[in-house]
């Protein structure tokens, strides 16, 4: 009881000071030089509309690159560590089959999801979103068919081929702007008119590239998950 | 004034299947608010975006509507024990 | 003209989806609640968007397609819903007068591939 | 930001707080996934609701079918009600 009071205390505490630091920064205004510069130069030097994407993609490229190989990693560590279980769940379960509706309509709306997704990345420097949240919804595609039917699969070469391809297409683009801009990851196509679908050099390459890599090693994961249950 | 009466009802709304989905007896209760939720959310987000006037907010509303239901039918899959 | 439609639409729309909270937070059971949580919600939410987008022309073809995909998604997860929580041993409220499933063969056994 | 905003906006932390309650004390870990999945949700629509939309979509898309799935199959391996 002693030890509950004295949790809460902290936790009053903590809450008091938390909200008077909070209280004193300004909503919506840039606080430091760096954001500052960001949101007045940002449109003008990139070319891209969505000033979120242009920092991830384009200033702070090569921590996007640490990101998916972080991601590539996970996705690798829980695939070796299912292949151990693998073998020793063979006894098979009685499983409830999906039904006819769930069947019939999730194969109208896996293509609809896919094509979703790829407008999530493909207009990353437009709207909202990018490569991870595009790769995710692709993933989410994959899954609405591992879940609504007993035999689909997506074959392991496919996922680990298309995953390998998408991640040497992001180092490729990477080296190719140290050749001709000076440095890894540079800009170097032309900027366009911001707000045009062609426009902003490389983020949307970039951004495809995300998207297959994130969705391919997701729906991987998913199929190894689904793979240890049966 | 009118947006205040609409955005009002409909977030009394989520607030009535959120109450639901704390109380419910059983989890499919409580999965039933929860789906409900995410299609009255979906309708406050279209809002929404209407009283900030900013229309790239609508790609978060269609994200809800395609994918919030994919977690409904996994759980729905699990409780038949299709999983 | 168009405007009054838009404001219509979205109060009717915001009418229905209280309405279908209404029918979750009241009703007795898991069938009835998912009655009350599709059918109103999906109409409300349906609604709703088409009047957005009649209040801004310039935004009806997202706000179309975000309905086409309510209407497409809220049905199937419904039936799934029903379908495991009859399978999964929820009881029907006691004043239930019928039992469709029950009578009907291939609702109780397996069904083929 | 108007003050409906910030109505709508304290409403839907109160039922934050309360959803990660019940996440805790479950003793049916379904329950307790499910609780978890309307935390998130709501995360989601308040990220939308403080004008941070890279957020808020990409919360909405993880958090709506993915980490649900991940979380029942884990349910689904070890078991469902804790001791």
């Amino acid at each position: 009881m002693i030890k509950k009071a004295f949790a809460l205390l902290l936790v009053i505490i903590i809450g008091i000071f938390l909200s008077a630091t909070f209280a004193r920064i300004p909503f919506g205004e840039p606080k430091t030089v760096v954001g500052k510069y960001y949101l007045d130069h940002g449109v003008k030097d990139l070319g891209g509309v969505n000033i979120v994407t242009s920092i991830v993609v384009l200033y702070r490229g090569f921590d996007t690159l640490g990101e998916v190989t972080v991601l590539f990693l996970a996705a690798t560590g829980l695939g070796m560590v299912l292949a151990g279980l693998r073998e020793k769940d063979e006894k098979k379960r009685k499983k409830t089959p999906p039904s006819l509706i769930m069947r019939t309509e999730t194969k109208l709306l896996f293509p609809m999801t896919i094509l979703f997704g790829a407008y999530i990345f493909i207009h990353g420097h437009l709207t909202p979103g990018g490569g991870f949240p595009g790769g995710v919804v692709i993933a989410s595609a994959f899954l609405l068919m591992f879940l609504s039917h007993k035999k689909w699969e997506a074959k392991e070469k496919y996922t680990k081929v298309t995953e390998a391809l998408a991640g040497m297409t992001y180092v490729v683009i990477g080296l190719i702007g140290l050749y001709v801009a000076g440095s890894f990851l540079e800009n170097f196509l032309p900027k366009g008119v911001p707000g045009n679908l062609f426009s902003a050099g490389i983020i949307p390459l970039i951004y495809t590239a995300i998207g297959f890599k994130v969705g391919s090693e997701l729906t991987g994961l998913l199929q190894n998950l689904r793979e240890t249950t049966e | 004034m009118s947006w205040v009466i609409a955005i009002a009802i409909i977030v009394l709304g989520v607030v009535l299947t959120l109450i639901r989905a704390m109380l419910g007896p059983t989890a499919a209760d409580r999965m039933v608010a929860v789906d409900s939720m995410t299609t009255i959310t979906t309708a406050l987000l279209v809002l929404l975006a209407l009283y900030f006037k900013r229309y790239i907010y609508l790609d978060i509303a269609l994200v809800y509507a395609v994918l919030a239901f994919v977690a409904t039918l996994a759980v729905a899959r699990y409780m038949e024990g299709g999983l | 003209m168009l405007n009054a439609i838009g404001w219509f639409l979205i109060y009717f729309g915001a009418f229905f989806l209280f309405l279908g909270a209404l029918g979750i937070m009241r009703f007795p059971d898991v069938f009835n609640r998912l009655q009350a949580g599709t059918k109103c919600t999906t109409l409300g939410a349906l609604s709703t968007s088409i009047g957005v987008g009649l209040l801004h022309p310039a935004w009806l073809p997202k706000t179309f397609i975000i309905a086409l995909f309510i209407l497409l998604t809220n049905p199937i997860s419904s039936h799934a819903l029903g379908r495991a929580s009859y399978r999964s041993g929820v009881k029907l409220w006691e004043k239930s007068v019928v039992d469709k499933c029950k009578e009907f063969k291939e609702c109780v056994e397996e069904e083929n591939e | 930001m108007s003050s409906l905003i910030l109505v709508v906006s304290a409403i839907l932390v109160i039922f934050m707080i309360v959803g990660a309650v019940v996440t805790i004390h479950a003793r049916d870990l379904l329950v307790a996934i499910i609780a978890s999945a309307i935390v998130d949700l709501v995360l989601a629509v308040l990220f939308y609701i403080l004008q941070a939309p890279d957020v808020a979509i990409t919360q909405a898309s993880i958090m709506g079918g993915l980490t649900t799935a991940i979380f029942l199959v884990v349910i689904k391996k070890t078991e469902r009600y804790e001791q």
